[in-house]
């Protein structure tokens, strides 16, 4: 009846692993008890878990990331711990915890905190950026975060029914097979990446169309905002690489549960195989994450300069050359399997092209900076605390490109502090620079300041302290993933790195406290025009928070910095000669529902409850055809109401909230005269 | 993907009859052992992928000119990236069966 | 107004970083000399070699990523925003050939370098390659098992476990295979590492500069006993290495296929072992295990050893 | 403009962003049998001292089964010219056919899988076995799916009629249909023919 799902796996064989599982499960019963308190189910139900605004499907998936980055914090500081002192000891973890925890750790960080946290940008912004009223699959939208959010429960359910995997975040086979590993972890591992990978590549699929047709009149490719340049990349990165992830999980699926051979020891597997297929999904990956952090510090960088993005054209070229490359390089990850110089230096000189277009990117920022007015917001502080740390890790990473450096540093700590110095400040940077930036787009109200700017240092100076010796003990020839060690002289340095992991537990406390001044004095900081940073690009041009429809009438764009044109010339604000209805998506139940599947689906294949798998999926395919012979799915926002929402929002305006343009001219085809220049 | 398109009766028929000659020759060959070593292997990859682009153009009406650009653009980057990714894998997996013996 | 007091704030919070930041390096300064990191300071020229790569493109790439980090924090300060700023002001400034074609070029040129350098140092660097030397290679077969090293020496006829032993005259070649999980061979201080795979057989060539004793572990994550798979590498003086081999082969213990299957049994931390002999062919033995052929073993032993009992 | 109207230009819109991101999906779809494919070439020849292709593999049944389905190609096409013609009757009769054609290659496809594992050749024997149903099966799985979709397109039609939707929906599932007939070029080609020389 319930497969190999006994009593057995409940966690009272340990105190650490009861002691995750009461954190798991009070929390939940927290939250549970929160929603009940507030009376806030139906609201919850009715405004949020089966919308399908991209702004509110945006939101939840920035509050997933925010929760997992917790959860994969935590883990990351129970092993700094576990290193400061396990010198010649166990420590305080066993090895089947730790493996169980930096496992997690690297799984977590990756599907559950950079995807949503991107994904969540990207919903609340693109579609404004590009003048759209919506994504173009606003359902399968819903159906995204659902996966994304199933995906992200089966791990944590790990803590409290069985255990999480303990073949690391890569699961590199043998080891991650049914022979050396044979009990529910890995399952949990792979579902959890199966289903959250399948919201992603719903996504990506849903931002290439959004991008492709629903741009407004007169925004060309070559006037695209950057971030929306970045998110059409990686839209097309998500599409074209996850389907490897799927390939690869599934052939181990396979193997575990139907004894097949793809990578087991003898019997035919290969276990290089998985490796090459899992990399030709992990290195777009990494792009997947940085890129749109990217995206985020050219908006930034521009609005906090006043000054228009320098090299706007090299950034795009730059952008699509990554992508590109990307998919060229991914035998870098695992160079020293043995493969002939000829294979290794090809794809080592692959792997060193893609620092050009980076490189290139550094610049084209710094040169935006150059001849500006800068404004030390929290979002500019840390992209340029971005430039200076990720330099160092672009350095590295090359050094790691080099084939035979490669058989020096691979497997060691030296690689652990370069990726987290490739996604630290390159894409988590990004993402919080993001939130800072857009939060009183999604909420109305800005974010402190100053808890901003200590959250910056905290982290900052934490990743200094966590990363800079892991790169030293990589010379001293430590490897990544030790849960105990013999050489005394590796241990000051982890005490650091241990003393790092403190400075950022900081960073994180100053982002909820935050967080939390900033709700408490949300009158005070109230974003009137929608406006706040005297921003250039069109999310600017709606309220904040925009109306259901984004725009009452779609704009009409001249150049790349279109709202920023529209100020100049006083176009911004005026009401349009007459109104028009317009056509909204409904809410459904049946997004959560399929999340809800797709989770109990994957829970039931984990142990093995096949009854429950097919009920599942019977389930599954009964609410995609319910949605599907579904032909009154929208309805109609009728002319009067949008003019309603439309006026009362622009009497609330004063000239004294509009920013000072006096500076700027306006610019190319937008001023209708030639150019003035006041440089 | 094109609405204009003609679609008669006898661009199917011959995209149809293309592809049956494309199918049996590889067919006849193997079957008959008319030709050996890698010359078959060779006639095979090349009827493959004759057949790819004659379904492509008669059966899924892929035309330069009035498929739209967006659609010819990600056929055409599938295409690169199947070559990079296939090619790739079996690059690196033969060379490392080499090395491994 | 605010601009500076944002910018006083920036700068209060640089000093206070820059104290943090000295105070927390007092200990690592103090404790922890780099003169024993193996990767720094190498005891064997392949090692060397992949080294002053690492150095050398370092070196060059800091043409590049010095300016990067220095000009940042120069703009940040010169055209921050503030109520008397001097510094020009060019708002509608986006573009520039020259700078263009420097930030284009100049990482093209740097790559174009690195990348020439990295072409030969890999053909002549290859793990596979064996040594130019006097003498003839030192052969030795290792086989990762859960979790320690057991080594093969085909020319003496022993074998030890957690310990490697070879003359420090002689280039010594590795050949590597795993009957277990993935594993990575690695002896930092001599040079790089090369995976372990089951049915696959790995190679890798290497040369120490005089006598030592190296730390050797597997770097690539198995499980449970993985943070103690290590080993002592010995490269030993003519008289010492005589020695060693006397003690080894004078040992009580038989590697025969019984043995073989009760070493390949998972254990942690195993004490060094010495076998006076071991099984006839067992690395093959051990690499047809996993790459099954079509007819019956080619011995007792053989069968043994691959179906784990008879 | 009207309520309606307005709709119908959005349904326009909305039809063009499906055909679309349909082509997308296809596309990823091909990625995932490119990896299939590459899967199976690199452990073809693993059969690990059990059956291997030569054994198992017949190319009399592979001819029929490449048959049907390249029929079935044309006559979804004859169901898209009829489309195009608004001849309902003749679009659901052509539907049928290649139904029966799906379904004719599906069950001669597991007459082949069943009387593979009634041989001892199942998929947990080798790496071989285990690459080969798993590009085939999931080739198969497509067809089943594509089947699927042709019986809930004929109730449609019968239903609803050709209605702007379902003329979408039906062009979508003929894309469908005929890409698993360029998948099955690439079987043919890369599994069949080269595993019996």
């Amino acid at each position: 009846m319930l497969g190999r799902l006994t009593v057995e796996a409940l966690p009272f064989y340990s105190w650490v692993a009861m002691g995750g599982a009461a954190v798991t499960v009070g929390g939940g019963i927290a939250v549970f008890l929160l929603i009940t308190w507030l009376r806030a189910w139906k609201v919850l139900w009715t405004d949020w878990l089966t919308s399908v605004d991209h702004k509110k499907i945006g939101i939840m998936y920035v509050v997933l990331a925010l929760v997992m980055l917790v959860r994969g914090f935590v883990d990351a500081l129970m092993m700094r711990a576990q290193q400061a002192f396990s010198l010649n000891s166990e420590g305080y973890l066993p090895p089947e915890h730790f493996e169980q925890i930096f496992s997690s750790h690297g799984t977590i960080m990756i599907f559950f905190v950079a995807m949503p946290f991107l994904t969540g940008l990207i919903n609340i912004i693109v579609p404004q950026q590009i003048g759209a009223r919506d994504v173009a699959f606003p359902f399968l939208n819903s159906v995204s975060l659902w996966m994304t959010a199933a995906g992200a429960a089966l791990v944590l359910i790990s803590l409290v029914v069985g255990k999480f995997s303990q073949a690391g975040w890569t699961g590199y086979p043998p080891y991650s097979g049914v022979e050396y590993s044979p009990g529910v972890g890995v399952d949990y591992w792979l579902w959890a990446l199966i289903t959250s990978g399948v919201g992603s590549t719903l996504s990506g699929i849903n931002f290439i169309v959004t991008i492709v047709k629903n741009r407004c009149p007169g925004m060309t490719f070559m006037r695209m905002p950057m971030f929306t340049w970045t998110t059409l990349c990686i839209s097309i990165l998500i599409a074209f690489s996850f389907p490897a992830l799927t390939v690869v999980a599934g052939q181990l699926t396979l193997d575990r549960t139907l004894g097949f051979h793809f990578f087991t020891n003898g019997d035919g597997g290969n276990m290089m195989m998985f490796a090459n297929l899992l990399w030709i999904w992990g290195h777009p990956e990494v792009y997947i994450l940085i890129l749109p952090a990217f995206g985020i510090f050219s908006e930034v960088v521009a609005t906090f300069s006043r000054k228009r993005l320098f090299g706007y054209t090299s950034l795009v070229y730059a952008t699509a050359c990554i992508a590109l490359l990307s998919f060229t390089v991914w035998l870098h990850h695992f160079f020293t399997m043995g493969s002939s110089a000829n294979v290794n230096a090809i794809f080592g000189i692959a792997t060193m092209i893609i620092a050009v277009p980076t490189g290139v990117k550094i610049f084209d920022w710094l040169f935006t900076m150059y001849k500006g007015r800068i404004e030390f917001h929290p979002s500019m502080v840390y992209t340029i605390g971005f430039m200076v740390t990720f330099v160092i890790g672009g350095v590295t990473g090359v050094l790691l490109a080099l084939p035979p450096a490669d058989y020096l540093m691979h497997n060691s700590t030296f690689l652990v502090a370069h990726f987290h110095n490739m996604l630290i400040p390159g894409a988590l940077f990004g993402y919080f620079a993001g939130l800072n930036y857009w939060f009183p787009k999604a909420f109305g109200f800005k974010l402190d300041t100053k808890w901003g700017i200590r959250s910056f240092w905290c982290w900052i100076i934490g990743f200094y302290l966590a990363f800079m010796p892991l790169y030293v003990l990589g010379f001293k020839g430590m490897s990544r993933r030790m849960e105990h060690y013999a050489d005394p002289t590796w241990q000051p340095y982890l005490i650091v790195a241990a003393i790092g992991a403190l400075f950022v537990l900081c960073g994180i406390a100053c982002i909820a406290i935050q967080l939390y001044v900033s709700a408490r004095k949300w009158g005070s900081a109230r974003d009137i025009t929608g406006d706040p940073w005297n921003g250039r690009t069109l999310e600017w041009a709606t309220s904040s928070p925009p109306a259901p429809y984004n725009f009452a009438v779609l704009p009409e764009v001249t150049d790349i910095d279109a709202f920023h044109d529209m100020k100049i010339l006083g176009q911004a604000y005026q009401p349009p000669q007459h109104y028009e209805d317009i056509v909204m998506p409904k809410n459904t139940w049946i997004g959560p529902a399929l999340g809800a599947l797709a989770f109990a689906l994957g829970f039931a294949f984990v142990w093995y409850i096949w009854w429950l798998v097919a009920l599942c999926f019977v389930l599954s395919l009964v609410c995609v055809g319910i949605r599907a012979s579904d032909d009154n799915s929208e309805f109609v926002l009728p002319a009067a109401e949008v003019a309603r929402i439309e006026r009362e929002r622009l009497a609330q305006i004063s000239p004294a909230d509009m920013h000072d343009m006096h500076d700027y001219v306006p610019r190319g085809a937008a001023s209708g005269a030639p150019l003035t220049g006041t440089v | 993907m094109n609405h204009s398109a003609e679609r008669s009766l006898s661009t199917y028929l011959t995209g149809f009859v293309l592809a049956v000659l494309l199918t049996a020759i590889p067919f006849a060959l193997v079957w008959g052992g008319l030709l050996a070593g890698s010359a078959v292997y060779a006639v095979i990859a090349v009827a493959a992928v004759l057949q790819v682009i004659v379904h492509l153009v008669f059966f899924l009406h892929i035309d330069l000119k009035s498929t739209p650009a967006e659609n010819l653009f990600f056929l055409a980057f599938a295409a690169v990236l199947i070559f990079i990714m296939v090619g790739g894998s079996l690059w690196i997996m033969m060379d490392l069966h080499h090395r491994m013996q | 107004m605010e601009a500076r007091i944002a910018g006083q704030r920036v700068r209060a919070a640089l000093r206070s970083a820059a104290t943090a930041g000295l105070i927390c390096s007092v200990p690592v300064l103090q404790g922890c000399a780099l003169s024993d990191a193996p990767v720094l300071f190498p005891k064997g020229p392949i090692a060397l070699a992949e080294r002053d790569l690492l150095f050398t493109a370092f070196g060059i790439m800091m043409i590049v990523a010095i300016p990067a980090i220095l000009l940042t924090l120069l703009f940040a300060w010169r055209y921050r925003k503030r109520t008397r700023n001097t510094a020009d002001y060019a708002p509608e400034w986006d573009g520039s050939w020259g700078i263009e074609a420097v930030v284009w070029l100049v990482p093209a040129a740097i790559v174009v370098v690195i990348g020439t350098i990295v072409w030969d140092a890999t053909h002549r660097l290859d793990p596979y390659k064996p040594l130019a030397a006097d003498k003839p290679a030192f052969k030795v077969q290792a086989v990762a098992l859960d979790w320690k090293w057991l080594f093969l020496y085909p020319e003496l006829g022993t074998a030890s476990v957690n310990e490697l032993a070879f003359p420090a005259d002689r280039p010594l070649t590795i050949e590597i295979t795993s009957d277990t999980v993935m594993n990575s061979l690695m002896i930092p201080a001599l040079g790089g590492q090369i995976y372990a795979m089951a049915g696959m057989r790995s190679e890798m060539n290497l040369i120490a500069d005089g006598p030592g004793t190296f730390n050797g572990r597997n770097t690539m994550y198995s499980g449970d006993g993985f943070s103690d798979q290590h080993f002592k590498a010995h490269a030993m003086s003519e008289a010492d290495f005589a020695a060693w081999k006397e003690k080894v082969t004078g040992a009580a213990d038989v590697l025969d296929a019984k043995a073989y299957v009760d070493l390949h049994k998972q254990s942690v931390a195993d004490p060094v072992r010495y076998y006076s002999s071991f099984e006839t062919d067992l690395f093959s033995i051990i690499l047809r295990k996993y790459a099954p052929i079509v007819g019956p073993y080619e011995s007792k032993a053989a069968e043994l050893i691959c179906r784990g009992a008879v | 403009m009207s309520a309606a109207t307005i709709l119908e230009e959005e349904q326009k819109h909305a039809l063009h962003s499906r055909e679309f991101g349909f082509w997308i999906y296809l596309m990823t779809d091909a990625v995932i049998f490119a990896l299939l494919f590459a899967s199976y070439a690199v452990l073809a020849e693993n059969s690990a001292a059990g059956p291997t292709s030569n054994d198992l593999f017949d190319l009399s049944r592979t001819a029929i089964e490449t048959g049907l389905l390249l029929v079935s190609s044309l006559t979804f096409g004859m169901a898209s010219i009829a489309l195009m013609h608004d001849q309902k009757g003749r679009v659901v009769q052509w539907l049928f056919v290649t139904l029966l054609l799906g379904l004719a290659f599906l069950a001669m496809e597991m007459g082949e899988f069943g009387g593979m594992i009634e041989k001892g050749a199942g998929p947990e024997v080798s790496g071989f076995l285990s690459a080969f149903f798993t590009l085939v099966g999931t080739h198969g799985l497509h067809v089943a799916f594509g089947s699927l979709g042709i019986v809930v397109m004929i109730g449609q039609v019968l239903v609803k009629g050709l209605t702007a939707p379902v003329r979408s929906r039906l062009m979508r599932l003929g894309l469908f249909w005929h890409f698993l007939d360029i998948v099955w070029i690439g079987i043919f080609s890369a599994v069949y023919l080269p595993g019996v020389l």
